[in-house]
């Protein structure tokens, strides 16, 4: 049983459907939701998913991680470093959207009194 | 600031003179496009006409203060016309067209009576005019692989009949909006009204023959008369496409005839009847023979003398009085006596009465659709010639004859020198071309043979050949010079033993006497008769104002449509984006 | 209750739409087959011996795609900029207002802060080494400044030494990168020595544990201004409503 | 010179702007002026030389990243470091009319909107160019709610929004192509394309159309693009609109002829491309505020853009390059213009601008809307014909018929705005135009002109470009280190 979990297979489709499930959740958030702090909660969700989806699909079974240290001298049977360090650069582009995006939020609600993505229709035809 | 633009309207002339029809330029403008200037006879015709026509308009326009910015606009006009007429290939032809429809909106809008909706008719229909014309450039060049005349002229043999057809059909529309054919007409009365009051006569007399000119250069030089009548085939003398022209320039005179004799403001009776002149050139160019070509030709030459000769005339009425309605005018035969008798030779031209050149052209005319037997295109013809009679004595009366309608009317003083030079020089020029049609044809004949066309005889300078035989024009304005001399001696002998200046309120009519503000001055009224009439009554009552606007009223209904969808809810449009992927997800992976 | 009302049609037929999504991409993604070519990243482990670096991971991202670093860090800045523009407090009209702080908390704060701040550097310069590195440091930092604002409200950062380390820091960067250019005329070149035996010391990996360390520097200051406009908006909104 | 200058440069100043702004304001907007003018030097500099040119970083290309200039790139470098040199000097004026603004600020997001734009075009690698994707994304977010009123930090929260949306769907489609292909460079990629699963690759290029077309403003995803610009201010949307958009409109089909989708999706593109065309044009009929007004328009020339882009034609591809250059231009004259009346009426309802009494504007607003009418001598002609020369060659009539039928409703409004300039009949008011705006727009209605008579300056770029966007085999040589 516990081998059947240990499979490379097994894991990558756990997680595919997991991070899918997640993201559909985050996809569901931002076309249902009008609060703008869940909105970007939603997004969140979203980009979350997707770094699990993408840093799952690169574990494969029997791999460690990509350091060397005593025991380990060379950079053989080591995960794809290449994901690690794109999902690094993407969770901090999106800490940063989300940061800017948040301060936006609240410059609107001290101005207006309002959150809600809809009613935001100052701007329209 | 006058005097420099008359200078440098006297420039392109020397300069064309110069070349004695061997202009022949070519400048590289991309890797793809040439600019080339070609003198041919067909170009410098026209471009004397509207350079000479620019010149005696600004000289009148000496007499009024305008900005820099007015005569610099006009003198690149009158370039962008000079491109038009000499230009080799089509690339130059459209950039000279382009221009010549901005400069000329940007003089329209000086004028003080315009307002935004007349701009936007003209300019709309010119643009539509523009780009009906590039339509037909490209689609002529995917064919031809190049915007030269000649290539594309050697092409179009080859092309499938459909594509052959949409050029033709897309460049005469082009053209046919800028002349002003019914229904596409919409914009040129409005226009002609508004416009500065001088501007007018090189709107009606020079601009609109542009649209002339193209007609020539598709049907004549491009196409070529002898493949149209092998495309569309022969019908009597003339061919099936001319018959079909025909009959749109005879519907366009008729129709414009009778709109402009209902028409109070004297700018608008003159728009309707430049229409309607236009609608003649119309109706014969297609005939495809020598005197269709020479008929047109000619008209196009006196219409453009008379129209200016007369835009001019009524311009300075209206600067002299600052009326410009038959009901607020009239009696200014005693005050303005010279500008009366300019306006008499302009009419009796309009008219196409003998002996002056109008006669002539409207001769032509009338001889080249007896030549081609359409019998119904020349009762059409006649008609509407007769029927013109009435508008051009409105003309006459509304203004000069009759009583001043207003106080102010009589102490008028006869206009200023400058419009009268022009005047002057006009009407010289409009007994001369009565005087010698032979002359005339001698400038035609290489055009026609331009054409491939058979040239027309004439006997020295006086006389012209026609298929009803010889028009000796010299002999008939002598004639008419002996009688009038004749008549005038005779009136004046009457006249001496008349009684002299009567009051206005010298009558009574049903007994009563008429006070100082009863209108007495029927030109206000004139016309309204003709409403009885059935025919014409139908015709007046019709307009394709209703079309337009209709059309205008649909756009913007649909731009409000369009203009609900962006109503600036964000969480919508997110939702909008996401059904939007799903629906090619759906449709595309699975 | 009204069903309506708590979960509307539009809600029903989305999550519905939702559903169908997941349902086809997850078919898809579960019948392709991935890895059908040798990936990037397994090429890089392999050169990964020469820069002399420990964490593979680490050399990838100051190193070998480190223009998506110098990328990343600008993102940072220029949100810290923007969130900057939209907090700062130059035309607030609102008194600020002294808060009563709790004594404790205040100093138990400051006492944790020299071991947080410790934590933060130590992942910073062994970010060749072991996992972590400049932003993960840099974040470990600002949290130490956030437990600060939370015992201390009254409490706020000396701004222009965090703007000269947020600058310097960034110059630098770029400056590394360029003095690589002219060193060995490719930018972002390594002109530190780093002789591959040196593997696994603190001292080694050339510019790579330079990189690092202002990357932790600089993110640490952003991270703390932008903790800092945050938690004051708190105090602010309170003091202005009240 | 190093490509790499092209984004080093501006992170600097940008990292430096906070001592630049306590050396007073002089030396803030001196050292913007400076730099757009050494970037734009630089960008002439690259004319004279054999394209393409390649800088790496770190490694060489396919391995690491790198910049490279191909003709195309070329094309819109010149387009983006001229209009910054532009607005940045545009903005001395600004900054002198509107005291006491956040000035440090907004050159930092200025530099790094240029920068991200640039980065957009050069990189060749796909990650990277998600970054620059994001810069200029977080730039153009924070310019637009600039102003911190009411409009402006609605359009900054709805750009902010869709820019999240966009980089999500193009974060994933990365992923699945890391996932296939195993590499993020642009040249590995482009030479895998065809080979994985069908489906898969569907999915990625639609989520690269969706995440990019909706940054560039195609039809069913543009419903935010009108806010965005009515929110902001004129002289942002001048950047947006002829650098921002461009950009986007760049990795469209820089991606979409470097992987092989021109044959599979050109009708696709061309459809959506004639119907943002239509919908803006007829929705900017009905319009009383002039950003929005303009802001449609915008919409309607990239709908054309985009038409004539995916025709794979190298004729029409030329015009439509071409085209683009002059809709920039003028598109930058026209917005510049108007921020100098926006500011004066302290509006941008038309009906209150049309008040304005300068003759100088109104020449340089006229020549700025004949131009993107297209009508002779203006640039616009040139590019709208050589579009319609492109079509004919095809003999794509119906393509040519419609861009001629819409351009009449185009023309209604750019008139009617004519007109009303013109209007003798309103009370006329005098606007005050810095000297700095006389010099700027004065060179925007040279360049118009000039490339209107004399097109040879421009066709020889946009040539370039052509052969290098329907035939990247030297980018992709370059892209793939071969021949190094």
């Amino acid at each position: 049983m516990l081998e059947f979990f240990n499979s490379t297979q097994t894991i990558h489709t756990i997680i595919i459907i997991g991070s899918m499930c997640l993201f559909f959740i985050g996809f569901y958030g931002i076309a249902t939701q009008k609060n703008l702090v869940k909105v970007l909660v939603s997004f969140d969700i979203m980009e979350s998913a997707l770094f699990l989806f993408f840093i799952g699909l690169h574990y494969q079974v029997g791999l460690v991680a990509p350091i060397v240290d005593s025991n380990l001298k060379t950079f053989t049977n080591m995960v794809d470093p290449v994901p690690q360090a794109m999902i690094l650069t993407t969770i901090v582009i999106g800490l940063a959207v989300l940061a800017l995006g948040l301060s936006f939020g609240i410059e609107y609600y001290k101005l207006t009194g309002r959150n809600d993505i809809s009613k935001m229709n100052e701007l329209r035809d | 600031m006058n005097s420099i633009f008359l200078l440098l309207n006297l420039l392109p002339i020397l300069f064309l003179y110069q070349f004695e029809g061997a202009l022949h330029v070519s400048l590289p403008l991309t890797n793809e496009f040439t600019l080339s200037l070609i003198q041919t006879p067909l170009g410098s015709f026209f471009a004397y006409l509207s350079l000479i026509s620019f010149l005696l308009v600004t000289i009148a326009q000496k007499s009024k203060k305008l900005s820099f910015s007015y005569y610099a606009l006009q003198f690149l006009l009158s370039l962008a016309m000079l491109a038009i007429v000499l230009a080799g290939d089509f690339i130059t032809f459209f950039i000279g067209w382009e221009i010549m429809t901005w400069s000329s909106y940007f003089i329209i809008s000086k004028s003080n009576n315009m307002n935004i909706k007349s701009l936007q008719k003209y300019i709309l229909f010119s643009l539509a005019s523009a780009f009906s014309l590039i339509a037909g450039i490209v689609i002529a060049y995917s064919f031809a692989n190049s915007f030269d005349f000649v290539a594309i002229s050697n092409s179009f043999e080859s092309m499938p009949f459909n594509i052959k057809v949409a050029l033709i059909v897309l460049f005469s529309l082009s053209f046919f909006t800028k002349a002003g054919v019914i229904g596409l007409h919409y914009w040129v009365v409005d226009t002609y009204s508004k416009a500065p009051d001088l501007f007018s006569s090189i709107l009606s007399a020079v601009m609109s023959k542009m649209g002339i000119y193209g007609l020539f250069l598709i049907y004549g030089n491009i196409i070529g008369y002898h493949e149209l009548k092998i495309m569309f085939g022969t019908m009597l003398n003339g061919t099936d496409f001319g018959y079909v022209l025909a009959w749109i320039g005879v519907a366009t005179s008729i129709i414009a005839t009778f709109k402009a004799i209902t028409q109070d403001e004297v700018k608008k009776l003159l728009a309707y009847s430049s229409i309607a002149q236009l609608g003649y050139i119309v109706a014969v160019i297609g005939f495809g023979t020598s005197y269709g070509v020479a008929g047109a030709m000619y008209h196009t030459l006196i219409h453009t003398i008379i129209k200016l000769l007369l835009f001019i005339n009524v311009a300075a009425i209206v600067a002299q009085t600052g009326k410009n309605k038959f009901s607020e005018l009239g009696g200014l035969i005693y005050r303005t006596p010279v500008s009366f008798v300019m306006l008499l030779i302009g009419i009796i031209g309009l008219a196409g009465m003998p002996p002056l050149g109008g006669f002539a052209s409207k001769f032509m005319m009338y001889n080249a659709a007896i030549d081609t037997k359409f019998a119904l295109i020349l009762i059409g013809m006649l008609f509407s010639g007769a029927a013109s009679f009435l508008y051009c004595y409105k003309l006459v009366y509304g203004i000069y004859l009759g009583h001043p309608t207003s106080k102010s009317l009589e102490s008028t003083k006869e206009v200023s020198i400058h419009y009268l030079i022009p005047q002057i020089i006009l009407a010289l020029l409009l007994v001369l071309t009565g005087a010698f049609p032979g002359a005339f044809i001698k400038v035609i004949n290489p055009i026609l043979k331009e054409f491939s066309l058979s040239t027309i005889g004439y006997d020295g300078l006086g006389v012209m050949q026609s298929a009803v035989g010889n028009f000796n024009g010299f002999f008939i304005i002598s004639a008419f010079v002996v009688i009038f001399l004749l008549i005038l001696l005779l009136i004046w002998r009457i006249k001496s033993k008349a009684k002299n200046n009567l009051n206005r309120f010298d009558i009574s009519y049903c007994g009563e006497v008429p006070t100082a503000d009863t209108s007495l001055h029927y030109g206000y009224g004139f016309g309204t008769e003709l409403y009885r009439i059935k025919f014409v009554n139908a015709i007046l009552k019709r307009s394709s104002s209703h079309f337009y606007e209709s059309l205008a009223t649909q756009t913007k209904k649909t731009s409000e449509l369009f203009s609900r969808m962006y109503y600036g809810n964000i969480h919508n449009t997110m939702i909008i984006i996401l059904l939007f992927f799903s629906a090619l997800f759906f449709l595309g992976v699975n | 209750m009204n069903l309506k009302k708590v979960l509307p049609l539009k809600h029903i037929l989305l999550s519905i739409l939702s559903s169908a999504l997941l349902l086809s991409v997850l078919g898809l993604l579960m019948q392709v087959k991935t890895n059908l070519y040798k990936n990037v990243g397994d090429i890089f482990l392999n050169l990964n011996m020469q820069t002399a670096t420990a964490n593979a991971v680490t050399s990838v991202v100051t190193f070998f795609r480190g223009i998506d670093t110098v990328g990343e860090v600008t993102v940072l800045f220029l949100a810290t900029s923007g969130i900057a523009l939209m907090l700062s407090d130059t035309q607030r009209t609102c008194e600020k207002v002294v808060k009563q702080e709790s004594f404790i908390l205040n100093v138990g704060s400051r006492l944790l802060l020299s071991v947080i701040v410790l934590f933060g550097v130590y992942i910073i310069i062994h970010g060749h080494l072991s996992p972590g590195g400049g932003f993960q440091g840099g974040v470990v930092i600002a949290t130490a400044f956030l437990l600060l604002f939370l015992a201390n409200p009254n409490m706020s950062l000396s701004h222009s030494i965090l703007t000269l380390g947020e600058s310097l820091s960034g110059v630098a960067y770029v400056l590394v990168a360029l003095i690589g250019l002219f060193k060995m005329n490719i930018l972002l070149g390594n002109f530190l020595p780093h002789p591959i035996g040196e593997i696994g010391e603190l001292v080694s990996g050339g510019i790579i544990p330079v990189i690092y360390i202002l990357v932790g520097i600089k993110v640490g200051s952003e991270m703390s201004v932008i903790v800092e406009y945050f938690s004051k908006e708190d105090y602010y909104k309170e003091v202005c409503d009240a | 010179m190093s490509l790499g200058y092209y984004f080093l440069l501006p992170v600097i100043f940008s990292f430096l702007t906070p001592y630049f702004k306590k050396l007073g304001s002089f030396t803030l907007r001196g050292s913007t002026i400076l730099l757009m003018l050494i970037l734009f030097l630089q960008t002439l500099a690259y004319t004279g030389v054999t394209l393409p040119q390649i800088s790496e970083f770190s490694l060489k290309p396919p391995l690491g990243i790198a910049f490279i200039l191909d003709g195309y790139s070329l094309l819109f470098l010149l387009i983006f470091t001229f209009s910054a040199l532009i607005v940045s000097f545009y903005m001395v004026w600004f900054f002198k009319a509107n005291k006491g603004r956040d000035e440090a600020r907004f050159y930092v997001f200025f530099n790094m909107l240029i920068a991200g734009s640039i980065g957009m075009i050069l990189s060749c690698d796909i990650f990277n160019l998600y970054i620059f994707f994001e810069i200029t994304g977080i730039c153009s977010y924070a310019l637009s709610a600039y102003n911190k009123d009411k409009l402006g930090l609605e359009s900054g929260i709805k750009y902010l929004i869709i820019g999240l949306i966009a980089s999500i769907f193009i974060v994933f489609a990365i992923m699945l192509i890391y996932l296939q292909i195993g590499t993020v460079n642009l040249g590995l990629i482009a030479q895998r394309f065809g080979q994985i699963d069908p489906k898969i690759s569907v999915l990625i290029v639609l989520m690269l159309f969706i995440g990019f077309g909706t940054k560039a403003e195609l039809f069913p995803m543009n419903f935010w693009a009108p806010d965005i610009y009515q929110g902001s201010m004129a002289s942002v949307n001048g950047l947006f609109s002829s650098v921002v958009a461009k950009a986007y409109l760049f990795v469209f089909f820089h991606l979409f002829y470097l992987f092989g989708l021109n044959s599979k999706y050109m009708l696709f593109v061309m459809v959506i491309g004639a119907i943002t065309f239509l919908v803006s044009e007829f929705t900017a009929l009905n319009q009383t505020n002039i950003k929005r007004l303009f802001a449609y328009s915008t919409l309607g020339q990239l709908g054309i853009l985009f038409m004539a882009l995916s025709t794979n034609s190298s004729a029409t591809v030329s015009g439509a390059l071409f085209h683009l250059t002059s809709h920039s231009i003028s598109k930058l004259l026209i917005f510049l213009a108007l921020g100098i009346l926006i500011h004066k009426f302290k509006s941008a309802k038309i009906d209150i601008l049309g008040n304005f009494k300068s003759g100088f504007l109104t020449i340089v607003l006229a020549i700025g809307f004949l131009s993107i009418l297209g009508i002779p001598p203006f640039s616009g002609f040139v590019g709208k014909i050589l579009i319609l020369k492109g079509f004919a060659l095809t003999q794509n009539y119906a393509a040519i018929a419609f861009i001629l039928l819409v351009s009449i409703v185009e023309a209604v409004y750019f008139f009617r705005l004519t007109a009303m300039m013109l209007d003798k009949k309103r009370t006329k008011i005098s606007v005050p135009i810095g000297f700095a705006n006389y010099v700027v727009l004065s060179v925007l209605a040279v360049l118009i002109v000039l490339f209107g008579v004399y097109p040879s300056l421009l066709t020889h770029y946009t040539d370039l470009a052509t052969n290098a966007l329907l035939h990247p085999t030297n980018y992709l040589n370059y892209a793939l280190g071969v021949g190094l």
